[in-house]
């Protein structure tokens, strides 16, 4: 079994990065040590009413510190997101399988779409680490997050794609549309499910290796409770063990 | 000196202290964060006789106060389990409860006997109040004949000391109780989750991809006391109460209510080291007391 | 332009937002705070035909994300609520629906006469479901013979539109739901609270004087949900749906499960301004959703 | 029917006066012009698991505020001991029929234990502004409260009680063992049940007018739940209506 950690870890920053979207920083060297990308952490909210931890994708992580980059989407994450430095918070991490890198990639695809994007980050620092070039691709509705971030690692282009949007310097449509999936050993991607079923269709046209890091409503996050799972062939699979990242045939079978 | 144990069936529990099946898996994940040894038993996971593919997603929606779970057992049969699981329940110092379910009698009786010469169980819960479940699960534990039938026959087909997990989808479960026990049941365990149903209101459909699911958590604890409190009247069983415990209080009540042991189950979601936690405060809570034996407060309530 | 109204027995309500039984008092109260002619109906507390003493104090316990309450139906009978409360009622430009009481099929018949010529009572409501009451009220409500009786019994004595409050607690609530209709009810009313129980462990005896009560509020809100779902399958009469609504999420939720009215209990008093709370969000929901009439989402869930 | 305020309120102080017992001070003027001693606010928590609102004494009222003095007994308590200045609270008030001054009252005794002693607060100080003498009898298990303030009125003399205390000013022992209850026209009344019996039994002797404050378990505040009864007579009656204050005739019948 992976190798998890329990903590009452300490806050070391929490801000608003976009509109209802914020940024934590979390004190917790043991399983920022452990974190590999793609991977994600239960946040314990101190609210009687919600039982159930929040499953966040690690952003980031360093020595002694995660980050996780999330949402307010509904009670919970509203809490989350009133939190202050140095308030204590208690965390169980890291969890989940993570992307997984193979040995041969020369040149990779990441592929973000909305709330999908900050899980990338992480993998696109470790790929800029391990010198494998890596093409990003970034959809949202109107407002980009972290396209800055992306194009600070310098590791190959950064591509933006804006549904509603208005920007010059965003194509306006899918992200789907940008992608020659034939150019890449290995594409990577974490987003909304329509985003990640059309990717799939169209790598599976090119044989393109393809990871897809799914969500699920999820209760325990560790694989007690076999709640939180997704079709994968003809069985139910647990999105926090087997998964969150799954090869794309597997969930989403041509 | 404080004594925690408590006795099941002949069984002595280190302490009264249980998991519940389902949310506990086979014990290994909460092994990191909490010593098992000190737990009562565990239960596991709900076996059937051949391989459960369970319930379309989603399975789990949040209430207030609760959750709802429509998992329907999916799990990947008795031989998968002996091979896989049981090897580690093996190495620990507590007791094995092995959650049985099925769809029909046959089904059950069928389980059970997977279970022949296989070491490291202790007792079998019954589970015939699964709401997830469409054929058997909780039908038969909603008619007092069905639920002494199937009990009876479990029982003939087994020496393993049988615990009956009763549904509060019942008009009186008392009921339900008395038939288990005439069907030859060694201890109750009570209650299994209320049927629920929440939908969301912007997709216009029920979150659970089953509609209807199982509600546990805190928000039925007055529920689960109150029937601990009313079977505990009816039978001389010792009866495992269990419903929305999540604190050391909760146990003593459900103990107080009539329970001899207290599994928690939706509580171990919340706050995984909850075990531990409820056991530090039983304990605390003894001594400060001055209750040598949890026998001086169970059933207190008149 | 969107419309809030909704009908029930021919009559038509303002909107869907109605009062439960128990919890507004005869409205006098909540006045101060809301609009009360918005509101599509107020249920009054329960009246009987003589007056009733109600159960032995403490009848309120804070359970979470719930309450239990054991009051027992305390009211100075039909005469009284007459002479008292019903002239403030009468000059509310909205629905009154008086809850019936009473332990024997004779003494509901008996209020339902006290009524008889009496203004500005639009809808009763049969209450055999309040847990509190020894003989009648809950026993009545979970067999469906008795149900139908009783139902048919008051409906033969009054030409006064007859809602007929429902009990969670029993093993299949569409057999009451049907029992119901067929002894005449024009309408349902659930669900009324679930028998419920909280101990004391310092004092090591149940906080209710009643040692049991009824438990409500949003955490049993999710069965709620599912039996008005699961009694709108099967009955064509129009469903109040109750049990834990507190936001207007929680109104839209009852009617796409299939009720046509919502009853407000125990959030009024979480926030005595509940109702208005909802009826707002309720008419920005419709606007924003450009819902003209709640027939379009009524029981929309399959 | 009485006049109540539904007021979504300022804090204007919060604080820590005696281990586990807090002032707070709430900015309301409607409610504050309109309350009289012994009548109670209810304090609303915003904690999704407790759904009762807090049924508190008043224990002073000026112009624009009211303050309470607080126990935290629990959950929601301790949420209220944690909320800080210029947070929003929302309160009923003023609820119930406070203390009653008979017209021809010369001399009072107020008698208050426990956490029973701040509603009598504000009753001491309309007797002083009405130049009526009342002498204050006050009993704790061990830390008075309030004693300096009480003494502050100057109106009368003001005795202090201790079960398990040490203090050389103080009685060892139930603040009931030094009242003469003879001595005086009307006592009024606050404190625990087994306190306000053993008074009820000693001014009944002299038939001495004594009124006393009642608790129960509540949940409206307001009369229509029916919740809060206690036995008086044949009958059960509201606290939060007919009460908090009665007759002590009424409720511990000699």
């Amino acid at each position: 079994m992976k190798k998890m950690f329990w903590a009452e870890a300490e806050i070391r920053d929490n801000h608003c990065i976009s509109p209802d979207i914020y940024a934590m920083k979390i004190i917790a060297p043991d399983a920022a040590k452990n974190a590999k990308s793609g991977q994600f952490i239960m946040v314990y909210l101190d609210k009687g009413e919600l039982l159930l931890p929040r499953p966040i994708s690690i952003y980031d992580a360093n020595d002694d510190e995660i980050e996780i980059i999330y949402q307010v989407v509904g009670k919970g994450t509203k809490a989350l997101s009133q939190m202050q430095p140095q308030q204590e918070i208690k965390i169980l991490a890291p969890l989940g399988n993570g992307f997984t890198i193979a040995p041969d990639t020369k040149k990779a695809a990441l592929v973000g779409g909305g709330i999908g994007t900050p899980p990338l980050y992480y993998l696109a620092k470790t790929l800029a680490q391990a010198k494998i070039s890596a093409d990003i691709y970034l959809g949202f509705r109107t407002t980009p997050i972290l396209a800055e971030e992306f194009r600070a690692l310098n590791n190959g282009e950064v591509h933006i794609a804006l549904e509603n949007g208005t920007d010059d310097n965003a194509h306006k449509g899918f992200i789907t549309d940008l992608i020659a999936s034939q150019n890449y050993d290995q594409i990577f991607s974490c987003g909304p499910e329509p985003m990640l079923r059309a990717l799939a269709a169209l790598t599976a046209r090119t044989s393109t290796p393809t990871q897809v890091s799914m969500e699920q409503r999820m209760a325990c996050g560790i694989g007690t409770c076999v709640g939180c799972v997704i079709k994968a062939g003809a069985q139910y699979t647990r999105v926090c063990c087997e998964g969150p990242v799954f090869d794309a045939k597997e969930v989403f079978p041509q | 000196m404080i004594d925690t144990t408590v006795s099941i069936a002949g069984i002595t529990l280190k302490s009264p202290i249980v998991t519940a099946s389902g949310t506990f898996g086979s014990g290994q994940e909460y092994a990191q964060f909490n010593d098992l040894s000190r737990l009562g038993a565990i239960t596991v996971k709900g076996v059937s006789h051949e391989p459960w593919l369970g319930n379309p997603p989603p399975r789990i929606a949040e209430t207030h106060g609760g959750i709802l779970n429509a998992v329907g057992l999916q799990n990947p049969g008795a031989k998968a389990f002996i091979e896989k699981d049981l090897p580690f329940l093996r190495t620990l110092d507590t007791k094995v409860i092995v959650n049985l379910c099925g769809r029909t009698v046959e089904d059950y009786v069928a389980v059970a006997r997977d279970f022949e010469g296989v070491e490291g169980v202790h007792f079998f819960e019954l589970n015939i109040s699964c709401p997830n479940v469409k054929a058997g699960g909780m039908a038969m534990g909603t008619d007092p004949k069905m639920a002494e039938e199937v009990t009876r026959a479990v029982k003939r087909a087994t020496a393993t000391p049988l615990i009956v997990k009763l549904s509060p989808n019942v008009t009186d479960i008392t009921l339900i109780a008395k038939a288990a026990e005439a069907g030859g049941a060694d201890a109750l365990c009570l209650i299994n989750t209320l049927l629920g149903m929440k939908i969301d209101i912007h997709k216009k459909k029920p979150i659970l991809g089953n509609k209807i699911g199982g509600l546990s958590g805190p928000a039925i604890k007055p529920v689960a006391v109150r029937m601990v409190y009313q079977v505990s009247k009816v039978t001389t069983l010792p009866i495992i109460g269990t419903g929305g415990a999540a604190t050391w209080e909760d146990a003593i009540e459900f103990i107080m209510a009539g329970a001899t042991a207290v599994s928690v189950g939706t509580a171990n979601f919340t706050n995984p080291r909850v075990v531990t936690d409820i056991l530090d405060g039983l304990v605390a809570y003894m001594q400060n007391q001055k209750i040598k034996n949890l026998s001086q407060i169970k059933g207190i309530i008149e």
